[in-house]
């Protein structure tokens, strides 16, 4: 695994698939959940046209330097995210830059955008931002701990931080899924896969009608257009994560739109059937459940 | 019906000062220095607001009014009763989301405002507050007989009667409460307008910046803002 | 009910004449300087624990305001309304915010809106619904509010305006009352 | 030589001519009385000198011309020249300082002084039991004339108190004198024979003529009286009495007991214990000064007299020891009571005075450093070999105990000294006396001294002749220069000394070294920023840096704790420096001397009396399987953990690291706390894992460390403290290193080194950027700043920096030590202490972010808006750490790869491939620059889209924002700043009960309040103390027989 | 008889103890105390007693090659003369002592000097 000219098109052609496909699912997602109520729903396209409309807004306004640079962080965040994680499995044309680091470089990378995104806030001098920037902390810490717990399990199982090996080891059988192999482990991610993707009801962080939206509070044109691409590039990186490291990751691009719409359907499903946990009972609630499971996971290895 | 008693002259002598958070101060710094803060120089930014120009292309902003067009994002304000008529147009049975409206928490990410009802002079400092702090191009619909002429306000001694005097009124509907249907039938008459490049409330604004402030601060006595919002 | 408390209350103070709107709803007439002695009494030891409100009414032709206090009694369902009259001129009322905690928004509004000054009442010079406001106080008779809308906001022309009671019966009965 | 019987004459000769002078001739009296004690002194130091030489022998004085028994006879030898040079000496000094008040009070008064002086003397010098008491009577009568020199009215009641216990000791002392004659026929002290302790006639006489000895020393608890006169004589004479009586008394006392035999050491050690345990204990709840020097006195001799209980095993040792600590104790508390005479008021605080010249206050610390055995006085090494022989034989619980009632002195006498420096005086500023301050630096010199002297005598190296050590002493020497002469010497001694030593440093060495020494001359460049002379200030960080300096050069057990004592120390002041820093100072004294008791004690267990003891034979202790070796591990690691500051030993901390001063807080937490870290270190390599009732003592360290990581993390997030909150942070931080070294892998190593630089590197960094928030602001309650980011740029950027460094986001080098991490779980067998660790990272992320939030980000306060950058010599150091931690990021090999060398030497296993750019373990791989490429190229991209979009935006003003249509209406009150978590302390605020802080609290409390009660036995009475000196003598003997029949 | 003598020296320095350590008032204390003073001069002088032997004075009545058989010890005498020296110089100062502390309050009770404590 090194470094090639040829990948940097490469990455190119993976983040255009991705955004095009991310804008799409989320629009689809949103139309299955208004069909749900009854509703005809949004135009499949619709995310293309806000996102054309924010480009196109006129007059902007700065707060500073790092109100400026927070939704630069944020997209980079989500970009590297995704670039740095093979994203279908075999191919030479979409092992992006996994060149670079393991998983664990993955795990942490995550963190960029939204510190980034939380400076970014904060230098917007709106007190909701900031609120909503400590809820978002607050519940993290607690979501993100049956996730460090499965991945350790798993990189113990597989004895090894390299997603690829994690996923080559998956192959063969749909049993051979870490989804089988190591239930447990999966079930502990899936916590705080649910717990991180701010669906309800865990999703008191932006919670509208209370903070307005909480950190983007201040964001409009083009930054905001930069956070909504983010919004639609940064789950599916995160979801391939999870493909690769419990759902056997996919090989081609149609597995690959599957899995990832039916993993992140998860979220959905359990978000329009849940009201939303304040943040000290996210906490517990993840400290409660989402805690022992993980623990049990790493004993089991 | 009372008549008008000719006799009546309102009070114009009197001048409000200005709110104490916003008169110039003297603070002493931590190294024991004074400092003079004037909080409306300090805290806020004095620039009017600028008329923004088109596209060089003519294609370019069309397909750009094609997309404002179809993404009219409302600001969630009601300021009199006809916000109860905004509500129903998420529910299943108007579903305004299919026409990409949708409703958004913060002036800054909402490009229509929606004066749903009478104004009182304490709710039209607000909205123009909150419309100065949208994003332009934006849009001002004013909703129900109150807007339009005072409706059954109109001989309220707190309410204005004439919308298009504050803001830059794109569009009026009519009636006393207009019905949902009647909101969507206007949203749609909105977006033809935008989609015909009519929709320019915001330069407008801009350009008579001078007269509408001055409209503004005729019934705004206590002017406690900066003269632009951003 | 309310007759026998009235009865029992005359002995000690100086009350007008019962006026009994239901038989749980009465007003009565009470001296200024008797109403907080009064109103202590009926809340302590008669019950009324609840002030439903506090209002005024401008009674410009014979100059003064009148202020109600409008007391309940929840165990008996029982309504008492007392009415203090003040000189229009000068008008001061007499704080119970140490009474009612609520009485003070009652006071502030009356303060703003009838130029009815409750000195010692907290908060009560600060404005409360008018902002900016720099004319007589709205609620009071001789302020005209047609002519200060009409001389304060831009109107649109063109206005048609019916009485609704004139309009509705031409509409129904185009002939004339039966 | 004169001979030493010339002492006595000249006392006696001088006494008696001043008796015969005219009143009027006060000043022929005075002139007389210092001519005589002059020649005394002169005669005792010659002696002295020439014993120690070696050109004179020990001389037996033979008097009436007749040999022993039939005539009284004296000795001189070493240990009877150095005391009389103590005494005589300190009378010299004393006849000086108590001038006015000898001249006042006229010629008997010098008489007496003249007779007392003489008759110390003579109680050395006599080998005669009877003349023994004659001399003890006559000093009777010298103390009680003496005591009136007072002007103290109480004095009076003190003395006659002390006249009536004399009367009750003197009345046991002649029964017993008389029997033991019976019994041997002999009064010579050498004729009498060892006794077993029995209950025979002269075992009884000798118990009565002992006990009256033991109880002439004040023993706890039969001393209300002498207690009195401490409090109450003139200083100068308190001095004379404390100084020369009581160690008069105690050589008299070591006289009986040496002949006494090995049975009777045991009554000695006990009484001895009791003494100084217990009016350590009582001196705690003392608030007048003399009283509490007083007690200290009383504990101090029953130090004495434990040791002299040790004689039988501490052998040719014996007087190094006994005398170290007893000179020792003599010197500083002769200049103890001598300030006290400068400083006007009663109370402890009042000693505030004493900072109006800084020679009083160096005196006043060497003092207190003296009386504890802190490096490089006498008494340290004392301590040490009295420990070590302590363990040799067996006799742990006295150790024990020792270092028990030595840590609560050091509780009182630290308070006291952090009063005086930090309190407002509340009386007048006196002036002072020259020959009084002269006579305060005759005896620090003197204290000094005798320090260098004990360090050339004894078998160790001589701690004042190490140059880093003696490079510290040299700024004492300095301190009229200006600030910044004194920082540019002190950065280049600091480098020099880097740069000296380099070659010989293996990896480890080097890596703290750079971090400790190098690193300290970077923090050091923030000082420039100070104006002024800076009294007081580098001393003691150069103190410190010469402890860290020796430490790192340790080679045996003996070196590696006099490095630790002496950083230690120099740590002290340094923090004690800082503005409401008083209480934390002392808690942090207090916990690093308990940990460098425990650090005493463990050593002195491995060496079991073999010195010196190098610090690689830990491993030979720890191959040979000895059942000890566990708990020379234990001892050694709790010690070393009080300086990481594990949780449970951490309440000194916090406000420590956030009273401290601007450029102190970097180096007491970027380098202080990396010298526990260097022991553990070592103590890991050197001993490995070690089991201790079937736990793997490594494991029980995982676990403190990831709780304190937790808990350090927890805590922070809840500090409205900027300061406070990165000191809580570093809790967390150490609490990671301590994780990493006891996973006991190759990796787990490399991980903690990555945590010792970057914590260094980050940590320093942000003390001093909020530090230069505060020299700005004057605050460090971080909701009362907001928006500074546009103010302070510099300063933004680096906290900045070192957040994203410290949380471990890619692409910045506190990944590094993430991945490290992760691939060291992986090779180890524990699982479950993951968990805390695990959840702690996003906890980091929390406070982190609140630091720069609340100070940079949000409201601009109306009194900042004119603020200016920090200083530029506070920026610049965090500027040089900025470019660091940049090209740390990028290329970690420069300097890891090295070290991951020399561990792999040690561990045995190569766990990281280096090839190219990329790092590889067994489990993954990571390419730092590769990352930083990526990221960059991304970042660069989507900025350039955004400028290309965005370019045009209005810069707004802070009360821009949407506020539902309102306006802000202050910033106070639009800032998101205080309690910024308040759902985490709903859900986990139950962690932040302070159970360590209520646990210490209530320990030091409950010993306060037994202080307090039980120095109620004290009641002023006289007659009372009489009583109690009967009933101490019969419980005394009633124990001491009772445990023999 | 010389062990009558030592009881009777016991005897006395216990009394003498006795009254020193019960009665508060100073100038029976310092009775007391020369009591029990002279009850260990007593002691003193029987411990160097021996029956049917001369006072130690070499004079023509001891003949100085007898001396060894004919006297008792001389030491215990000679070491009672310096006690009682050496006790007449306490009692002076401490009834000194007394005169001052009665100055000072106008009393004599050993339990009115008790500011100096704890």
């Amino acid at each position: 695994m090194t470094f090639e000219w040829i990948q940097i098109a490469y990455a190119a052609l993976t983040l255009f698939i991705v955004i095009n496909y991310g804008l799409i699912m989320t629009a689809v997602v949103r139309k299955i959940g208004a069909r749900v109520g009854g509703r005809y729903g949004i135009p499949v396209w619709q995310n293309y046209i806000d996102l054309v409309k924010n480009f196109a807004l006129r007059s902007k306004i700065s707060h500073g330097v790092m109100f400026y640079l927070g939704p630069v962080f944020r997209l980079t965040g989500g970009i590297g995210l995704l670039l740095f994680v093979p994203t279908i499995y075999g191919s030479v044309m979409f092992q992006n830059f996994s060149f670079a680091g393991d998983l664990i470089l993955a795990l942490y990378f995550i963190f960029f955008g939204t510190l980034g995104m939380a400076l970014g806030a904060g230098e917007s001098g709106h007190p909701l931002a900031a609120i909503g920037v400590s809820r978002g902390l607050a519940q993290v810490t607690a979501a993100e701990l049956p996730l460090a717990l499965a991945v350790f399990a798993i990189s113990l199982q597989y004895q090894t931080l390299n997603i690829t090996e994690i996923v080559a080891a998956q192959q063969g059988s749909i049993f051979n899924w870490t989804l089988f192999t190591n239930p447990v482990a999966t079930v502990a991610a899936m916590f705080a896969f649910v717990g991180t993707m701010m669906r309800s009801p865990f999703d008191v962080v932006i919670a509208p009608q209370e903070i307005p939206i909480g950190p983007p509070t201040e964001y409009h044109s083009a930054y905001l257009a930069l956070m909504q691409t983010n919004r639609v590039l940064f789950p599916v990186a995160k979801v391939v994560i999870y493909m690769n490291l419990f759902f056997g990751g996919a090989t081609n691009w149609a597995e690959f739109s599957i899995k990832v719409f039916s993993i992140y359907m998860v979220s959905v499903l359990i978000g329009v059937v849940h009201p939303r946990f304040r943040v000290e009972q996210s906490i517990r609630f993840f400290l409660k459940w989402g805690l022992p499971v993980g623990v049990l996971a790493i004993l089991m290895v | 019906m009372k008549d008008v008693d000719k006799s009546f002259r309102k009070d114009t002598e009197t001048e409000i000062p200005l709110r104490e958070e916003l008169q110039p101060r003297t603070v002493t710094a931590p190294d024991g220095q004074k400092i003079e803060i004037d909080p409306l120089q300090d805290y806020f930014c004095q620039e009017p607001p600028k008329v923004h120009k088109q596209s060089y292309l003519k294609i370019v902003e069309d397909f750009y009014n094609w997309a404002r067009a179809n993404s009219l994002w409302i600001l969630g304000f009601g300021t009199g009763c006809g916000a109860i008529e905004m509500r129903p147009l998420m529910t299943p049975r108007f579903d305004a989301y299919r026409y990409g409206i949708q409703w958004r928490p913060t002036p800054r990410q909402a490009n229509l405002l929606v004066i749903s009802g009478y104004l009182s002079v304490k709710t039209l400092k607000r909205a123009i507050r909150a419309y100065e702090q949208m994003p332009s191009p934006k849009y001002v619909m004013g909703l129900g007989s109150c807007t339009i002429n005072g409706g059954m306000y109109w001989d309220s001694y707190n309410t204005i009667k004439k919308l298009d005097e504050y803001l830059p009124v794109d569009l009026y509907i009519a009636g006393c409460m207009p019905r949902p249907e009647a909101l969507l039938a206007g949203f749609m008459e909105l977006k033809k307008k935008i989609r015909k490049g009519e929709g320019e409330g915001a330069n407008k604004y801009a350009e008579n910046f001078d007269w509408y402030k001055a409209n503004q601060k005729s019934v705004i006595k206590d002017w406690d803002m900066p003269d632009y919002n951003w | 009910m309310m007759r026998d408390l009235y009865d029992h209350m005359k002995t000690r103070y100086r009350l007008g004449d019962l006026t009994e709107q239901r038989a749980n709803l009465a007003f009565v007439d009470v001296a200024q300087d008797e109403l907080r002695a009064l109103l202590v009494e009926l809340r302590d030891v008669h019950g009324f624990t609840h002030l439903v409100l506090l209002t005024a009414v401008d009674w410009i032709e014979e100059g003064r305001f009148q202020l109600t206090y409008m007391v309940n009694n929840r165990t008996a369902n029982l309504t008492l309304g007392l009415r203090v009259y003040l000189d229009r001129k000068s008008p001061v009322g007499n704080t119970i915010h140490d009474l009612w905690p609520t009485a003070a928004t009652y006071q502030r509004e009356l303060r703003e809106m009838f130029g009815i000054s409750f000195p010692g009442s907290p908060r009560v010079d600060e404005e409360f619904i008018l902002e900016g406001w720099t004319d007589m106080p709205p609620y009071r008779r001789d302020f005209d509010t047609l002519a200060y809308s009409q001389q304060t906001y831009a109107e649109r022309g063109g206005r048609e305006t019916h009485d609704p009671r004139d309009h509705m019966q031409k509409k129904l009965y185009p002939e004339g009352r039966p | 030589m004169v001979s030493a019987i010339y002492i006595i004459a000249t006392g006696l000769g001088a006494g008696f001519l001043i008796g015969l002078l005219k009143d009027d001739r006060k000043g022929d009296a005075f002139f007389l009385a210092v001519a005589a004690l002059a020649a005394m002194a002169w005669i005792s130091v010659s002696w002295t000198l020439a014993l120690t030489a070696g050109v004179a022998e020990p001389q037996q004085i033979i008097t009436a011309g007749v040999q022993p028994p039939f005539a009284i006879n004296l000795r001189m030898g070493l240990a009877e020249a150095g005391l009389l040079s103590v005494i005589t000496l300190t009378g010299l000094v004393s006849a000086f300082y108590l001038r006015p008040a000898l001249m006042q009070l006229g010629r008997r008064a010098a008489a007496v002084l003249v007779i007392l002086v003489m008759a110390l003397s003579g109680l050395v010098l006599t080998r005669d039991v009877f003349n023994l008491f004659v001399f003890f009577e006559l000093i009777v009568i010298a103390t009680g004339g003496l005591v009136l020199l007072s002007n103290d009215k109480r004095a009076v009641a003190a003395g006659f108190k002390y006249l009536v216990v004399s009367q009750v000791i003197s009345v046991l002392l002649l029964i017993g004198i008389i029997f033991t004659y019976h019994a041997q026929g002999s009064l010579n002290i050498d004729d009498i024979p060892a006794q077993p302790m029995a209950f025979t006639g002269a075992g009884l006489a000798l118990f009565l003529v002992l006990i009256a000895l033991v109880v002439e020393l004040k023993p706890f608890p039969a001393n209300g009286w002498a207690l009195d006169i401490y409090e109450a004589a003139h200083p100068g004479f308190s001095a004379l009495f404390s100084a020369a009586s009581a160690t008069t008394a105690l050589y008299a006392a070591d006289k009986l007991f040496a002949v006494a035999g090995p049975d009777w050491l045991p009554l000695a050690t006990g009484l001895g214990l009791i003494s100084f345990l217990g009016s350590n204990i009582l001196a705690l709840a003392q608030r007048s000064d003399r009283r509490l020097l007083g007690y200290s006195s009383v504990g101090q001799i029953g130090l004495v007299l434990v040791v002299l209980g040790q004689r039988d095993i501490l052998g040719d040792a014996y007087l190094y020891v006994a005398g170290g600590i007893l000179i020792t104790h003599a010197i500083a508390k002769a200049g103890l009571f001598w300030l006290s005479g400068l400083v006007t008021g009663r109370d402890l605080a009042d000693w505030a005075v004493l900072r109006a010249n800084p020679v009083l206050v160096l005196a006043f610390a060497s003092f207190v450093a003296m009386l504890l055995g802190l490096p490089p006085f006498a008494g340290f090494y004392a301590k040490w070999d009295l420990a070590h022989t302590l363990v040799a034989a067996d006799r742990l619980p006295v150790l024990v105990l020792v270092l028990i009632g030595a840590l609560i002195e050091a509780g009182y006498l630290f308070r006291w000294f952090g009063m005086a420096m930090k309190r407002k005086s509340a009386v007048a500023f006196p002036g002072f006396a020259l020959d009084k301050v002269t006579a305060v630096i005759i005896a620090m010199v003197a204290g000094w001294g005798l320090g260098y002297i004990w360090g050339a005598a004894g078998a160790h190296p001589n701690l004042m002749l190490a140059t880093p050590l003696a490079f510290a002493l040299l700024f004492l020497v300095l301190e009229p220069l200006p600030a910044w002469a004194k920082n540019l010497l002190a950065i280049a001694g600091l480098l020099g000394w880097v740069a000296l030593r380099y070659p010989d440093y293996d990896p480890l060495q080097l890596v703290f070294a750079l971090v400790m020494l190098a690193g300290g001359a970077v923090i050091l460049l923030a000082s420039f920023h100070v104006r002024g002379r800076r009294l007081g200030f580098y001393p003691p960080a150069m103190l410190m840096y010469a402890g860290l300096a020796m430490l790192i050069d340790a080679q045996t057990s003996f070196q590696f704790f006099a490095a630790w004592e002496i950083l230690t120390l120099g740590s002290y002041f340094l923090i004690l420096r800082g503005q409401d820093s008083e209480p934390h100072a002392l808690s942090y004294i207090l916990f690093s001397l308990g940990g460098a008791f425990a650090i005493l004690a463990g050593f002195a267990l491995a060496a079991m009396g073999i010195q010196p003891f190098a610090l690689v034979n830990l491993a030979a202790i720890a191959e040979a399987g000895l059942a000890i070796a566990p708990w020379v591990f234990v001892l050694l690691a709790v010690g070393f953990m009080t300086k990481t500051a594990a949780i449970g030993l951490h309440i000194w901390l916090p406000g420590a690291h956030a009273e401290a001063e601007t450029d102190v807080s970097p180096m007491v937490s970027g380098i202080l706390l990396k010298a526990g870290l260097f022991g553990l270190w070592l103590l890991l390599i050197y001993m490995g894992r070690q089991t201790l009732w079937g736990v793997d003592l490594t494991h029980v360290l995982v676990w403190i460390g990831a709780l304190s990581a937790f808990l350090g993390a927890v805590l922070a997030i809840f500090q409205e403290d900027a300061k406070r909150l990165l000191a809580y942070s570093s809790i967390s931080q150490m609490g990671y290193a301590l994780f990493g070294l006891a996973l006991m892998n190759h990796l787990g190593w490399l991980l903690a080194l990555m945590f010792v630089i970057n914590h260094f590197v980050y940590k320093s960094m942000l003390f001093l950027a909020v530090g230069g928030v505060k020299e700005r602001t004057h605050t460090k309650l971080m909701y009362k700043m907001g928006g500074l980011i546009t103010l302070m740029p510099f300063t933004f950027i680096s906290v900045l920096v070192g957040i994203i460094a410290m949380s471990g986001v890619p692409p910045l080098s506190g990944f590094g030590g993430r991945w490290v991490f992760y691939n060291a779980i992986m090779a180890s067998d524990l699982r479950l202490p993951m968990v805390l660790i695990f959840i702690t990272g996003p906890i980091g992320f929390l406070y982190l972010f609140r630091l720069i939030h609340t100070i940079f980000l949000g409201q601009l306060k109306d009194e900042h808006r004119k603020l200016r950058e920090a200083p530029f010599w506070i920026v610049l150091p965090q500027m040089l750490f900025v470019a660091f931690l940049i090209a740390f990021a990028v290329l970690p090999g420069m300097m890891l790869r090295r070290v991951d060398a020399y561990i792999a030497t040690i561990t045995g296993d190569q766990a990281l491939t280096w090839s190219g750019r990329v790092i590889t373990s067994e489990f993954g791989y990571w390419n730092p620059i590769a990352i930083a490429a990526v990221i960059g190229a991304i970042f660069v991209l989507v900025l350039a889209l955004l400028l290309a979009i965005n370019h045009n935006a209005t810069r707004v003003k802070q009360f821009n924002i949407v506020f539902s249509a309102e306006r802000p209406y202050k910033p106070q009150t639009t800032h998101f700043a205080w309690n910024f978590f308040a759902p985490y302390r709903k859900a986990l605020g139950f962690l932040e009960s302070p159970v360590v802080t209520t646990f210490w609290g209530a320990l030091t409390d409950s010993l306060h309040a037994s202080a307090d009660f039980a120095r109620r036995i004290y009641t002023g009475n006289g007659q009372t103390y009489a009583l109690q000196v009967v009933a101490f003598v019969v419980a005394v003997y009633l124990i001491a027989m009772g445990g023999v029949s | 008889m010389y062990l009558v003598a030592m009881a009777a020296g016991f005897l006395l320095i216990l009394m003498g103890l006795y009254g020193a350590l019960t009665h508060r008032n100073i100038l029976r204390m310092i009775v007391g105390f020369t009591l029990a003073d002279s009850g260990v001069h007593l002691v003193l002088v029987a411990v160097g007693y021996l029956p049917g032997r001369t006072a130690p004075i070499l004079d023509s009545a001891v003949p100085l090659d007898e001396a060894a058989q004919r006297i008792i010890d001389p030491v215990p005498q000679a070491l009672v003369l310096t006690a009682i020296v050496i006790g007449l110089g306490i009692t002076a100062l401490m009834l000194a002592y007394a005169y001052r502390l009665f100055r000072t309050r106008k009393s004599l009770d050993i339990a009115e000097f008790t500011e100096l404590k704890w």
